[in-house]
Order: structure tokens, then sequence, then C-alpha cells
């Protein structure tokens, strides 16, 4: 019951959450609720016993991604922004074709049943084993070879960034 | 330890790096990597030769090109007798060639392109010659004739070389064309474009006939003939032959490497390796023997007067061709890769010589404008005239036992037409003498006719140049020695050699009538050898009162039978005046315009109504993309 | 070298342009004409036994009533490599009162040279930043002119207007306790 | 105990919020926020299984996914820059170069 | 491409450095275009405090203009003063006794200590060292009081006075000044070791704002500025004015002329200057302090409340002013911000015609932005710290 | 009533509820413990500052108010909430107004995990180390947020560099930290002190010698303190991001920026000082020791730190802008790294 309680609240809050980030005018305030709602996010997953990933999505989410948009939103100056629509001409459109789709997409998953057998990382194994180290060993095993592509894919993308923001140096 | 391997790739593997490196890295030093490859191709190719002698031969795939059915093509190698030979010939003058190169392109500002290209050439000849099915051959065919209209046209920014080089390539698609049809007709009588079971199942279609264009053809002539039409376009044959004087306008090593010793021997090579093709079809043979006859006397004639050094040896190549041919059509397929063999040292060397000449006289080509050049190079001259001696069928050097044996064998041989060929061949043989005497006498002897300045600027070649004359020196003078027929108290080793591929003619006459028939070819040589002398050492004044007196005929030759003209008049000019009135006028202008204005007027007037879809908005675009999702789940989820 | 000897050599080489040269407490004034006040600055910084390479001062004085030509601009120099001095004085007429930059030569020039037309209202041909310096842009006359008011103009800037104005707005928000 | 279809739907939500986003802001970096917003939808349904399949991979695919969030979000943000210094703009519907 | 140039000048950043700015030492303002944090222009704004001076100068008497010099550089007035009579003089004709000469210049050595140590302060501060700010005003605070002591004032002294000074020192001065000049190389020491080899020091200061000695002189730099730059010249010693001629010192010259080179510079003048100050205290030779010259100098005050002819003589003198010769001077002394010359033009009346002051300071506010642009923002402060500017000087 | 209210909460759900009440309440005050008793050490970390670089500068600091100027900080922080306080007009106000609070918040939210001695911590979770990272990376908001709203180019020059020095030195900080991870095995702060105790010197500073260094190197520019103190170099930027803030809104501000402090100086003392521990060695030798209570050593440690910080504010000039992102990106991140390989290394070599 409680449970479910505090369910309501994080998927009320995240889906109020989402809808202002989409919908602010001011991007800076966008990137603002967009902050809370990846805390809400990750106290969503502290009750999913994710704790890694609550932290990850924190450090990673919050404190680099978001802060990168906030540095582009200032960068960019865009207090001319207030003065513009938000949308596009055609937004009705949009919104009819994202509202279909998640009314069907829900319909569907109301019968969802999940059939497949419990896998061996249950919660007591984790907690045993703390959530960091199963993950580790799980990710420096299985999935090590991802995740040393995923780390070219990261070096690759720093490396275009900067080859993509930096400003030519002036040839006078 | 598949070693044979490396002969292609090498040569690949150095125009990789030439093309890709060559321009911003090696530069200078472009011909190391070419040269290297060649060389080591040559090693491997003698290695070849070595297990091939011993009786080991290779046919096998590599791998799978294309599978589209029960059609296969797949990248394989067949190593026989016939292919050793080729082997040596190509790597032999290519490595040669290439050295050669070093010292008559240097400074040119496409160094590394031109080695890119031999190397590239080298590639396609071997994988040629390599080859264990029609369609690798096929490919290897056209891969040569790119590398050809590449070198042809070499110095691309002089017109006349590009020209020349469309026109080989134009000249080539004629031949090419029947070639490919023999090609398809191979594939749909045998099912299969391998040699091994094409060759092998071949006896059991001899008496098929086809219907073709409404006539009923004996199946394997038409087959021979299609492959046959490919040859002679490759081959510079009648009457295809225009494109080869044209292609002198390549760099000279181009010349001496394709256009004299490998590719357009390809020609000859193809007819060799079809043999059991030919063989079955006694028309086709005799067209074949004729053709060569026919060609070879034509060109020789033309050779008498000609006056641009290159060309004469161009129009000496083609006439070499024709008695190669000739060979092959009496069914001495032995004797003409024997002489494709001897000739391509000479022939190359003949080339190299002119090359050397050309270097010496600052690009002048006009044998009129040379003339005592003895002294300046004697190197160049007396390789050239080892060369001379050698193609003029003098007794002991390499061109006189091939030579000696085609005529022989034509003489002698079964075919209907054996003693007309050989009489044209000995008429030929004469000939031969005269033009190639004619050219070592302008050249060198006597007094310099050129410029002072020109005169000035003589000096023989570096020595990267004439190491390579003297090699292919001794490659004219000794390489017939395999071949010394039985007469002479020779083995025949090369005739026994390509036995197991080529069979092994038997000439039907007595050993007085060869006797008679070698002298009659020696004769003809000396003959032509002295009149040469005569005409143009002793009275110099003969040649131009005899073109004075035979103003008619010496126009003619000297306007090559006006066959460039004739061309011209016949195919060039219908086909330019129908393109320009017709396709241009008519076609293109009131019906290909009308559809393609008229479509594109509805289309564009119907596009402006849905242009208006395409905003330029990437969101209308991921919009529609999400109404797509949204009507796919909808159909899967709600049906 | 001697301070007249200077002169002197300045008289040789512009004999048409020097108009006096006059001595007091051991200092030697030169007096010009301004027409070519460029090229001579260059023949006194680049003359290898002058080399003025040193340009201590450059400012205006007005004569008004006491001299023919009102303004004179006056130009202090020092030789660092030979410890000797000059002064260049360039008369300036009032309906003329236009000058050669010197800056070309003297880079240090810039400033006086906005000073004094801040001041004198003397113009300086081919200064690259020419507009007052240390009075507002939008300063009416020239104070160091003798016939200038010493207690100010009769109008009030509009600056100082604008400041008394700005005050009397901010007085609503002082905080009467 | 909170069904998993209840995080389903939620993840759901959140998803389409995001497709909304991006379809219809006209500001780049916004509709760039909205992708982000789909990510999240996804980890969230991603993290729900794992927690549901006692299967620690689903995490795994979390952590990976949060990887390449953060490559598109610096290579996306660059291009933002680098666009903005061309067209002094970041508003989608003035780039359309493409407009047929 | 030049779209992009385009967009790129317009996205730079101009900001306004001053007038309220704590690092512009006074009412200075730098207008800064920054392309991030480069400077790519510069432009300072002065005229904040200008009060006419000059003008001022032209209405009084040539003794009545002597306490406007105390407010060119209120750092160190006494400089200003020393400069201001030493020039007048020379007008007039006139000249110090010898006690008043060596005393003169005992007080612009201690002047000069004064403004370098507060100089040393602010500039560190600036930079971002927050004690030896203190510690120099430790010891400044030790010369203002001597300066109390000698004449009642702190700051703006107006002690010397136009032939001589205004009146004797006392034997306790002199001791006292003696203790101070006698501890002050170890106070030296002091900030040496917290500043001089400090490796984020250097990394500020070494190589920015670099001016070469050619530049340097040919933009009229004067003082520690120049000097730095590598050029041997200064007033004092190459046209030595009161005692100079008899004091033995050294001219501490940099090489580079960067900020760290001006850095060393002013450094080695406080040691010079203390030197200079022992000297002074030791040579001090006996006498009157005030010129016989009774045409240009104000009589002795008890004399004028005694005697009627001498009040009379004060009367005009102040009043009307002394008969000047008519003519035209230029005096350059060596402030500790440079060279402050002073040009006068007599008409032959009690007034100067024409008073010039040549302040160090605006020559070296109007290089800043040769020495800016093309650097980072925080070397503007950098530079600001070490030109050594004083606004009321810059702008009179 | 009751029956209404007994079908919504079933009576084990009511004793649930008292459960978690009873435990939530505790959580509570605990927190209010910590923040108050923080905020207090907080407030005379500006004094004892003031008295430490007084007597450096040969001044005396506070000493008006109370003995010694010992209600100084009370006196500022009655004076900072009553003064006014200062909107600038077209300052974007709910983000000026929301600002120090996420600084101040973000600050404070450290403390939870922080062990102060033997078994008291607000929330000892196993990510203690994470989730240090998590809020110290919030904390640059604040800053962005704060110079972004003000519309002043002083403030968002200022905020703009802050944050890029703040994310910057975050790498290097965390990857300084990795170091003690391994050799702990743990992300609990707690399990790191007792790791630390367990070891041979009874400090990871020694065997971590290299990562303490990037550490405190960081920890300085984390906190903007000098020589890092940049964005608020007043000579250059005013104050930096808060130059618009006045009275308690910048006193959140300068309470959030001793906060970090004072959290810095705690990371250090638990990560690298043996946290509430003495080493085994100094307690074998002097057995009495052990009758110290723990936090005493801690808050010994904790001051220690932060008279370090004073030290170096009284002693160094500041660094240059770039010069600072330099030293980051070039010397300590790669200095990080190279002391997690050779720990890793070690580690290998050790167990192995």
């Amino acid at each position: 019951m409680l449970a479910k309680l505090f369910f309501g609240y994080y998927a009320a809050v995240i889906i109020l959450l989402s809808l202002l980030v989409v919908t602010r005018k001011n991007p800076v305030r966008s990137v603002m609720w967009m902050l809370l709602l990846f805390f809400h996010i990750a106290s969503l997953y502290l009750f999913l016993n994710a704790e890694f990933i609550a932290a990850i999505q924190v450090i990673v989410y919050a404190g680099a991604i978001l802060v990168l948009f906030l540095f582009v939103v200032l960068l960019l100056n865009l207090r001319e922004e207030l003065k513009v629509k938000r949308f596009i001409g055609s937004w009705p459109a949009g919104l009819f074709v994202s509202a279909a789709i998640l009314a069907i997409v829900i319909n569907v998953i109301r019968s969802f049943v999940l059939v497949a057998p419990p896998g061996r990382y249950s919660i007591e194994y984790i907690k045993e084993a703390t959530h960091t180290k199963a993950l580790g060993t799980i990710l420096y095993t299985e999935y090590l070879f991802p995740f040393e592509i995923a780390s070219l894919v990261l070096l690759i993308a720093i490396i275009g960034a900067i080859v993509l923001a930096k400003r030519k140096t002036r040839s006078h | 330890m598949n070693n044979y391997l490396l002969i292609p790739f090498l040569p690949l593997a150095a125009f990789l790096i030439n093309i890709l490196l060559g321009r911003n890295f090696l530069k200078e030093k472009a011909h190391w990597v070419s040269i290297l490859a060649v060389a080591g191709s040559w090693v491997v190719a003698v290695m070849t030769l070595v297990d091939t002698m011993a009786g080991k031969t290779i046919n096998q795939d590599l791998y799978s090109w294309i599978v589209s059915g029960n059609f296969k093509v797949s990248v394989g190698f067949l190593i026989d007798q016939l292919t050793v030979v080729m082997l040596i010939v190509v790597t032999t003058c290519s490595t040669l060639i290439h050295i050669y190169s070093v010292g008559y392109m240097h400074g040119d500002k496409g160094y590394y392109r031109f080695f890119a290209y031999l190397s590239l050439f080298t590639f396609c000849m071997l994988m040629l010659v390599m080859a264990n099915n029609f369609l690798q051959l096929y490919f290897g065919w056209e891969g040569v004739g790119l590398c050809s209209y590449f070198l042809i046209g070499y110095y691309f920014d002089k017109k006349s070389a590009s020209d020349a080089g469309k026109k080989a390539f134009i000249v080539n698609r004629f031949g090419d064309f029947g070639f490919g049809i023999g090609i398809f007709m191979i594939f749909l009588t045998f099912g299969t474009i391998y040699y091994e079971p094409v060759f092998a199942q071949a006896g059991g279609f001899a008496n098929n006939t086809v219907n073709f264009l409404g006539y009923d053809v004996h199946l394997m002539t038409l087959i021979a003939l299609l492959l046959f039409c490919g040859s002679v376009g490759k081959s510079a044959q009648m009457p295809l032959h225009v494109w080869l004087p044209d292609a002198m306008e390549g760099p000279t090593p181009v010349s001496a490497l394709i256009h004299a010793a490998t590719m357009v021997t390809a020609g000859v090579f193809l007819v060799a390796r079809c043999s059991p093709i030919f063989s079955l079809s006694e028309t086709a043979l005799m067209v074949v023997a004729l053709t060569g006859a026919i060609t070879s006397l034509f060109a020789a004639t033309i050779g008498l007067v000609q006056n641009d050094i290159k060309r004469i040896i161009a129009y000496s190549t083609i006439s070499q061709l024709g008695y190669m041919f000739l060979a092959c059509g009496v069914g001495a397929y032995s004797a003409g890769v024997f002489h494709l063999y001897t000739h391509a040292f000479f022939k190359a060397l003949l080339f190299l010589c002119a090359g050397s000449v050309m270097h010496a006289m600052a690009g002048e080509l006009n044998l009129q404008k040379m003339g005592g050049l003895k002294k300046y190079m004697p190197v160049t001259y007396l390789t050239m005239l080892l060369a001379s001696l050698s193609i003029a069928g003098v007794p002991g050097f390499a061109g006189f036992f091939s030579k000696d044996e085609i005529l022989w064998l034509a003489y002698s041989g079964p075919s209907p037409v054996g003693k007309l060929v050989w009489a044209i061949g000995t008429v030929v043989a004469f000939l031969t003498a005269f033009y190639s005497f004619r050219l070592i006498f302008l050249t060198f002897h006597g007094k310099f006719r050129g410029t002072h300045e020109q005169e000035h600027h003589l000096h023989e070649s570096p020595k990267v140049m004439t190491i390579p004359l003297i090699l292919l020196c001794v490659g004219a003078i000794a390489s017939g020695w395999v071949g010394i027929p039985h007469l002479l108290g020779g083995g025949a080793h090369f005739t026994e050699f390509m036995k197991p591929v080529l069979g092994h003619p038997e000439g039907h006459g007595t050993h007085s009538e060869e006797w008679m028939v070698m002298a009659v070819s020696v004769i003809a040589g000396f003959s032509g050898i002295g009149l040469a002398a005569l005409f143009y050492l002793v009275r110099t004044d003969i040649p131009v009162k005899l073109a004075a007196g035979l103003s008619g005929v010496h126009k003619l030759l000297f306007n090559k039978y006006y066959v460039d003209e004739f061309y011209s008049f016949l195919i060039v000019r219908p086909a330019i005046w129908t393109a320009k009135n017709i396709l241009i006028g008519i076609t293109d202008a009131k019906i290909i315009e009308a559809i393609v204005n008229g479509v594109p007027k509805a289309i564009g007037g119907f596009s402006q109504v849905i242009r208006k879809v395409q905003t330029g908005f990437l969101q209308h675009y991921a919009t529609i993309m999400a109404t797509g999702i949204l009507i796919i789940i909808a159909l899967m989820l709600l049906r | 070298m001697e301070p007249l000897a200077i002169a002197d050599k300045i008289k040789e080489k512009f004999p048409d342009e020097v108009l006096g040269i006059k001595e007091f407490r051991g200092q030697v004034a030169v007096t010009m004409k301004k027409g070519r006040m460029l090229e001579i600055a260059g023949y006194l910084h680049d003359e290898p036994e002058l080399y003025f390479d040193y340009l201590i001062d450059v400012c205006g004085v007005d004569y008004l009533g006491k001299k023919d030509s009102r303004f004179e601009v006056v130009y202090h120099l020092y030789s660092i490599k030979h410890r000797h001095a000059i002064r260049i004085k360039a008369e300036v007429p009032e309906n003329d009162s236009s000058i050669d930059s010197v800056m070309p030569v003297w880079v240090g020039a810039n400033w006086h040279e906005r000073e004094c037309y801040d001041m004198y209202g003397v113009v300086f041909k081919g200064h690259p930043d020419f507009r007052r310096i240390l009075m507002p842009e939008d300063w009416e006359g020239h104070p160091l002119r003798k016939d200038y008011p010493v207690k100010g103009p009769a109008k009030e800037w509009p600056g100082f207007l604008d400041v008394l104005d700005r005050a009397k707005r901010f007085k609503e928000f002082e905080w009467h306790g | 105990m909170v069904p998993l279809n209840w995080y389903l739907m939620l993840s759901a939500t959140v998803f389409m919020i995001g497709v909304f986003g991006f379809l219809t802001r006209k500001n780049i970096i916004i509709m760039f926020m909205s992708v982000e917003l789909m990510l999240n939808g996804v980890n969230i349904s991603l993290v729900a299984f794992s927690h549901y399949l006692q299967d620690l991979r689903g995490q795994i695919l979390v952590f990976f996914i949060i990887t390449v969030a953060a490559a598109e979000a610096a290579i996306g943000l660059a291009i933002i820059i680098a666009l903005f210094r061309n067209k002094s703009t970041a508003h989608v519907d003035e780039m359309n170069e493409m407009k047929g | 491409m030049e779209d992009i140039e385009k967009t790129f000048e317009t996205r730079e950043l101009t900001i306004s450095m001053g007038p309220q700015h704590p690092a512009t030492h006074g009412v200075l303002r730098l207008v800064l275009n920054l392309d991030g944090e480069t400077v790519v222009k510069c432009t300072p704004y002065v005229g904040y405090l200008h009060r006419g001076i000059e003008k001022l100068g032209e209405n009084r008497t040539y003794f009545a203009a002597l306490p406007l010099s105390d407010r060119l550089d209120y750092i160190s007035s006494m400089n200003n003063n020393v400069g201001y009579v030493n020039a007048v003089e020379k007008l007039f004709g006139i000249e110090a006794p010898e006690r008043a000469k060596f005393i003169r210049t005992m007080v612009a050595e201690m002047g000069r200590i004064s403004s370098h140590i507060i100089w040393l302060g602010t500039h560190v501060l600036d930079i971002g060292a927050t004690t030896p700010f203190l510690y120099a005003f430790r010891e400044r605070e030790v010369i203002m009081d001597l300066f109390e002591m000698l004449c009642g004032a702190r700051l703006t002294v107006s002690y010397p006075r136009v032939g001589g000074v205004r009146n004797d020192i006392s034997q306790e001065f002199l001791d006292r000044l003696y203790e101070f000049v006698l501890d002050f190389p170890s106070k030296m020491d002091d900030y040496e070791t917290l500043v001089t080899e400090n490796r984020i020091w250097k990394s500020r200061t070494v190589g920015i704002g670099v001016i070469s000695a050619e530049e340097a002189v040919n933009w009229g730099l004067t003082g520690a500025v120049l000097r730095g730059s590598g050029v041997d010249y200064d007033v004092r010693k190459y046209a030595p004015y009161d005692a100079y001629d008899k004091m033995e010192f050294d001219i501490p010259i940099g090489r580079k002329g960067d900020c760290y080179d001006r850095y060393l510079v002013k450094m080695g003048e406080m040691r010079q200057a203390n030197r200079i100050l022992k000297q002074c205290i030791e040579k001090l030779p006996a006498g009157p302090v005030m010129a016989d010259a009774p045409k240009f100098t104000l009589p002795p005050k008890d004399m004028v409340l005694k005697d009627m002819e001498h009040l009379i003589h004060q009367f005009i003198l102040i009043t009307k002013g002394p008969t000047v010769p008519e003519g035209e001077l230029y005096m350059g002394t060596e402030v500790p911000k440079g060279e402050l010359g002073f040009y006068f033009v007599s008409d032959g009346t009690g007034k100067p015609y024409r008073m010039r002051v040549r302040a160090p300071s605006f020559i070296h506010a109007s290089v800043l932005p040769r020495l800016c642009e093309g650097g980072l923002i925080a070397d503007v402060i950098a530079n600001i710290g070490t030109i050594d500017i004083v606004l009321g000087e810059c702008d009179r | 009533m009751n029956e209404i209210l007994g079908t919504i909460i079933a009576p084990d759900t009511m004793d649930l509820l008292i459960k978690y009440g009873i435990n939530i309440l505790i959580i509570f005050l605990k927190i209010a413990a910590v923040i108050a008793v923080a905020l207090l050490h907080v407030a005379y970390a500006t004094y004892w500052e003031r008295k430490v670089i007084g007597h450096m500068q040969v001044r005396l600091g506070p000493i008006e108010v109370g003995p010694h100027g010992l209600l100084q900080p009370i006196a500022d922080g009655v004076k900072l909430f009553f003064k006014e306080d200062i909107i600038p007009a077209n300052a974007d106000k709910p983000l000026f107004y929301l600002a120090p609070v996420i600084f101040f918040v973000s600050a404070l939210t450290s403390l939870a995990v922080l062990p102060f001695f033997e078994g008291f911590v607000i929330a000892n979770i196993n990510i203690g180390l994470l989730f240090l990272f998590a809020m110290s990376s919030l904390g640059a908001y604040g800053i962005i947020v704060s110079g972004w709203s003000s519309n002043s180019k002083y403030a968002f020059l200022g905020g703009l560099r802050s944050a890029s020095q703040v994310i910057s030195y975050e790498i290097a900080m965390g990857l300084s930290l990795v170091g003690v991870m391994i050799m702990a095995g743990s992300l609990n702060l707690s399990d790191i002190v007792r790791a630390q105790h367990q070891y041979p010197t009874g400090m990871y500073a020694i065997p971590q010698f290299l990562g303490f260094f990037v550490f405190v190197v960081a920890a300085f520019a984390e906190t903007n303190r000098l020589p890092f103190d940049l964005p608020e170099a007043e000579s250059e930027l005013v104050a930096g991001y808060f130059t618009e803030y006045s009275s308690f809104r910048f006193a959140m501000f300068f309470l959030g920026e001793y906060t970090g402090m004072l959290i810095m100086s705690s990371i250090s003392a638990i990560c690298f000082l043996g946290g509430w521990t003495i080493p085994r060695f100094i307690t074998d030798a002097i057995p009495f020791l052990l009758n110290v209570p723990g936090i005493v050593w801690f808050l010994v440690k904790v001051y220690a730190f932060m008279f370090f910080y004073y030290w170096v504010r009284a002693t160094l000039p500041r660094y240059r802008y770039d010069q600072l992102m330099a030293i980051g990106w070039k010397i300590l991140i790669p200095l990080a790294l190279l002391n997690i390989v050779i720990t890793g290394v070690v580690k290998i070599l050790v167990k192995g």
C-alpha cells in the first residue's frame, strides 16, 4: 500500500515534470525542471533496488549532461527566445500522434504479464554482494567488450565535440 | 604454399601503394615499389616454371566471386605450360621495361601514376593469362584494355594522345563485343565457363548447329569466330588494326610492354588457349589463317614506306601478330606461341631502342631527320641491329627458329590454305627484313639529317635504360634456342613442352622440302636486308625515284591503304551524321526532349503540389515517421 | 649637443620654417611654422646626431591678444642616447587651428594631442582616435582658452543636469525612518 | 508490491511526452532535452524489468544508454553551437535548407 | 567563411571595467572587448577626476599654486611638491640653501618609499595575495607618522616651499627616520620572500604586458615602466636636482619589459631610496632652510608680525605675487610614478601665464591598450598594477 | 468514522506507520542535530579564519563583539538577516531566488553520508562516496544559475568560470579518490575508515600521497578558495557569480562555501587521514589516547585541514584562469590517473 502510494507520488510528479520540461518557454526553466525530474527518476531507481544506477543518474545525467545543456543554453544567450512562440505550427499533429501511440501502448501494457522465470540476481543476493560489486562483476566480465566500445564512443564523442565547437583561428 | 598467388598480387599491391601514397609520399621514389613487386613476380614465375617443367600443373579456385543459380564464377588459377610461358614473357618484359622506365620517365610529373598504371597493367595481364575461366579471362582482358587506354592517353593534355586512347578503346569494343557474345554462347552451350569442362565437352558438340540470324551455323565455328573477334580487336588484326599505330602516342615503354610484348599477344593467347574449340572448326581455322596472312602482308607493305620510327615498329608488330595467327590457323599453335615468345623479346627490344633513340633526339620520331646515330649511341645501335637481325629471320637468331617453324608447318600442314599462307609468309619475311633494315640504315648509318641542336644533344641513354636493352638483347638472340627444330639437330624442346596443352602438329613433308622452305625464307630474309642496304646505303636515290615512279602505290602505302579514311567514311562520318541529324535533331530534340521535358513538366506541376510535404522541417518528417509507427502499431495490435 | 647648437642645426636644415630661437635659463625654444611639423619631427627623431627619441610632452598655449598667432603647440623633446633636450614651438593661428599629428613619429603623443584639442581646440590631423579625453564627450568649449570663463560656462553641462535629475528621482527611495 | 505494468505505463508516458516535445518544440535545445526524456523513459522500463526479472543486465543496458546519452549530448550540443554560430538561431523552423 | 567571421565579431563581449572597479586604482574606466577571456580591444576612459588644476594654476600666484600639486598624485604629494618648487625656483632664478636641498631629497625619497609600498600592496592584492598588502601598510604608516611629525599633515603635506622648506627638521624626526631606515631592508626581505620567487606570482607576471625598450621610449613612458624595459633614464641621475648629485645610488633596470621586470625595478628602487635616505641623514649639513632672496620668498612669519616692511612685503607677495622674469621653463623631476614635469610660461606677472603639468600617469594610462590587447582579462589587472597609475595625477 | 478509517488503513498498516514514523522522527532529529552543529561550526570557521588570517597579517581580527570577538559570527549573521534584500530589476527572479538554495542545499546534503564517529552517520549508504560526488556536482547548478539569473556580465562571467572550474576539478577529485576506493574496496565511507584503520599506516595519506596531493589541490579549487578563487576574483570580476546578491541570499552562498570547505576537510579526514581513528602504531605506543572519543580526533583533523586552507589563503597569490584550467587538465588529472594505475598494479601484485 505504502509502496503504491509512493509510486503514485513519483509517477505523478515525473509525468508532471516531463510535461513542464517540454512545454516551458524559457530553456533555463526547462533545464531546472529536468533537474528535478532526474532526481525523481533516481529516487524511483532506489525503489527498484538500483542504487548504483540512481547515483549514476544523478552524477552523470544531472551533474554532467544537464550542466552541459545549461552551459549551451547560457552560451547561446536565448533571452529573445521568450519573445517567440514555443511550438511549431503543426503541433496538434504531433500531439495527436504521440497521444494516440501512448493510448495504444498503454492499452497493450495493461494486459502485459511477465512470464519469464526470475534470474539469479535476487534482492538478497545483491544485498549480500553489494549492488556495485554485482554490477561491476557483470560489466567487467560479460560486458567487457561493449564496455570498452562505450569508452571508445565517449572518446570519439569528446574529440568530435571539440572539433565541432572549436572556433576557427582567425586568419588575419 | 600458394606462392604463385604472389605473381599477380604483388603488382596489385604495388599499384595500390603507388596510387594511394604516390602523390604525396613516394613521389620520385615510386618506381622502387613497382620494380620490386614485378621483379618478385618474375622470381615466383621462374619458380613456377621450374615446377611446371617437372610436370606439375595447377587448376585451383581461390575465391567465389559470383554465384547465381548454377552460374558460378570464381577467382581461380590455371597454371599449365601455356600459362607459364606467358608468365615468363609477361614478367620478364614487364620487369625490364619497368627498369627502363625509370630512366625514360625521369622527371615526369605523373611519375608515380605511370608506375601505378604499369603495375596495374601487369596485374591485369597476369590475371588474364592465369585465369581458369572465361569470365576471369574477360576481366583481365578488359583490365588490360583499360590500362592500355590509361597509358596511351598518359599525356592526356595532348589531344592526339587522348584521341588515340579513345580510338583504341572504341575499336577494341568492336572485338570485345564479339568476344562477350562468344562467352555467352559458351555458357549457353556448356553451362559453365570453366576451361576444363568446356574443353573436355567441346568434342561432344562438334557437329551441333545453331540458328544464328536465321542461318543454321555450325556451333563450334560460331563460338570460335566470336572468340576470334575478340582476338582480332585486341591483337590489331585486319580490319581492326587501326588503333595500334595510333597507340604509339603513349610513352615508349608502354608501347614496348603493352603494344608489342604482352597485351596485343593476348589474342594469340586466346586462340591458343581455346585451341580445343578452334580445332573443331575447319572454317574458323581457315579464317584465322587467312586473316593472319593477309594482315601480315598488308601491315608489312605499309611498314615499307612509313617514316615514323615507332609506327614502323608498330606495323611490324601487326605483321608479326599476323604471323602468329597464321600459325594458329594452320593448327600450329605451339609454333604460334613460340613466335609469340621470341617476338616478345625482340619487339620489346626494338621499341625500347626506338625509345632510346627518341630520348637522344629529344622526342623526334621522323626517320628522315635521323641518320648516323651509330657513333653516338653504340649500345642502342648494337642491340637494335641484333633485334633486327632476329626479326629478319637470320639463322641462329631467335626469330629465325620461330618463323621457320611457322612457315614449315604452314607449308606442310593439313590446312587447305597452307600453301597459300606459306607463300604469303615468305613474301612477308622478305618485306620484314627490308623495312627492318631500312629503319636501321636510315637511323644509324649515313649522315645526321636533323637540326644542329639535336645533333648537339645526341647522347647514349643512361645505364638504367641500356642495361634492360642488353638483357633483352640476350633474349632476342637466345630465346629461340629452346626450339631449334630436329632438322637442325635441335630438340624442338618448346614444342615438346607445349604438347600437353596444344598438341603436336606433324608436318607432312620430306626433309628436302623442309630444307627448301628454310632456304627460301633465309634467302627472302637476306635479300630483304640486301635490298635495304642497296637502297639506303649505296644508292640512296633509288627510293626517291621509286616513290616518284610508283607514286600511286607509294601514296597508297604511305596512307596505309586509306583504311582510316575508309572507316571514317564508312562508319565514323555516318555515325556522326546520324548522331547529329537523326539522334540529336529528331530523336533527341523532337522525341526524347519532348518526353524528357514533358514528363518533368507534368511531374513538376504535380510536385508543385506535392513539394509542400517537403517542408525542410525536421519535425514534420519526424511527425510523419511517428504517424507511420502509429499506423503499424495500430494494425499490429488492434487487428 | 648644446641646445643652441641643436637650434642652429635645425635652422640650417629648415631655414624657412624656423621663426625664432630663444634661450631662457639654459633652455632653448625654437619657434616654427606649423606647416611641415611632421617632417621636422621625423628629422628630429631620425637624425643620428639629434636622435630625439623621447617626446616628453606636448601641450598648447593660448596667447590671446599677445601674439599674432593665437595658439602655440609646444613639444618638449629629449634624447635618451645623447642626453640633450630642446623645445619646439609651432605657431597655430586661430583661423586655421589645425596641425599635423606627430603620432607617426612618437606614439606617445597620442593622449597629449587629444588633451591639447580638448583644452584648446587645436585639431591634430592624422590622429587615429581623435576625440575629447578629459572633458565629457558632449562638453562645449575648450576650458583652457583664455577667453573661457573661469567660473565655468553659463549653461550647465547636460550630463550634470542629468545627474541632478536622477538624484531627485532617487529621493523617493530614501528611507525616512 | 507495485505491479510491473505500472512502471511500464510510466515509462511509456515519459517516452511519449519526450516524443511530443521532439515533434513540436521549436527550440533545438529543448528538442535535445526531449530526446533525453525519451531515453529516461526507456531507462525506467529497463530498470523495472531488471528488478522484476531479477537480472542485472537491464541495469547494464541503462549504464550503456547513459554513456551513449552523454556522447550524444556532447556531439549534439557541439553541433548546436556550430549551427548557432552560422545561423544565429536555435529554432528548428529557421533551419530549412532541406526545403523542397 | 566571411559570415562566420562576422558572427564571431558580433559575439564579442563588451564589459566596462570601472570607474568603480576595485582593481582600477581610482576612477579609471576600461571598456574591454572580450573574445572569451581574451582582450581584443581595450579603450581607457579617463577624466572622471578632472579638476582643472592647470587652469587653477593660471589664476593663482606661484606660492598659492603649490597646494595644487599635492592633489596631483595624492599618494606621493611630497614628491610633487618637490618637483613644483624646483621648477619655480629655476624659473625665478633662485637656489635653496644646502640643508634645505638635503631635506627635500630626504622627504622625496620617503615619499617614494611610501608610494612604492602602497603600489606593492595593492598590486599584490590585485593578483590575489592579501598578506603583503597589510604588511605594506604597516611600513607606510611609519612614514605617514614621520610626515605628520614634520609638518602636521599626513597626506597633502605642502612641506617644501619656494626657496627652501617650510621648517627645519627636529632631531627626534631624524632619529626615528634612522631607525626606520635601518629596519626597512629586513621588511623588504619579508615582502620578497612572500612574492618575488613565488611560482604563482611569476606565472602571473613573467611575460605579461611586454613592451620593448624602443617602444617604451617611443610611447614616452618614464619611471619604473621605462626602466623595466631596460632603458637607463632617471631624471635624478641625468638632470640632478636638489642633492641628488651628491648621493650615491644605482638605477635598477629590467631586461624584458614585462610585469615581473617592472615589479623587480620598483622593488629595487625602494632599496635604493632607503640607501639615499641613509646618506641624507648621514651627510645632512647645517644651515638655514630658506633661501635669502627677499623678492621671491616670503618673509619669516615672526618678522611679519613685528615689522611693517615685512608685512607690506608679505602682503604684496601674497596678493600680487613676485615679479618674475618673462620666459618659459620646463623642469622635470623623478616622482615615484615617473617623470613629473612642470612647464611655466611667465609673462612677467606674479601668476603663471600657463602652467602645464606633464603627468606620468597620464602617459602610462595611454599605453594600457598596447599592453593589454591580446592578453587575458586577468592580465589587464596585472598590467594596471605594474604601470602604477594614480588617476588624480592622470586627470589633473 | 473509525470504520471508514479502518477500511482505508488496516490495523497492521497502522503499526507500520507508527514504526516508520518513529524511524523518520529519529532521522529528522539526527538531521537537525547535524545541520545545527555543522552550521555552528561553519559560523565559527569564519571566525577562526578571520582570527588566523588576522594574526598572519599582523592585525587582530574581530575583537569588538564579545570577548575576543567571539560573538562576531552571530553578529554577522544577524546583520545579514536584517539587511535589505536587493534584487536586480532585470533578474530572472524565480531562478535568482532558487540559486543560493541549490548551492546551499547541495552543500548541506553531503553531510548526510559523512560518518563523524563510529556509528554516527545519518545515512550509512553503500555508495556514500558516489553520493558525495553527485552532491558536489550539483553545486555547479547554483553557481551557473545565480550567474545567469543576475543578468549582469560580471556575474555571468564569474558563473561560467566557476562552473567550468568546479566541473573540471571534480574529475580530478573523483579520480584522486578512486585510489582510496581501490585500497578500501568499498564506497561506503564508514567502511573506508575501518579499512584504513586496519591498514598498517593507519592513514591512506601515506600510501596514497599522490592521490592526497591531487585531492587537496582539487579541494581548494572545488571550494573556490585561494589560489583558485578565480570566480570571485574581486580584482577582475568583482565578486563573481554572487556579485548581485545581498543580505541572506548572499549569506547562503557564504555559508554554502564554508560548508563546502568543511565537507572537503571532512572527506580528506575520512578518506585520507583515518577519520575518527588514529593509527594503530600511535595507540600502541600511547594506549591512553584510546580513551579520547573519536569525534575529537575527527574534529582535530578537520580543523587542521581548515587551518591549512587559511594558511594558503594568507600566503599565495591567485592563478590566472587559463593557468588554473591547465593545472586541472594537464597536471592533476594525469597525476590522478597515474595514481590509479599505480594503486591498481600494487593491489594486484600484493594480492596475487
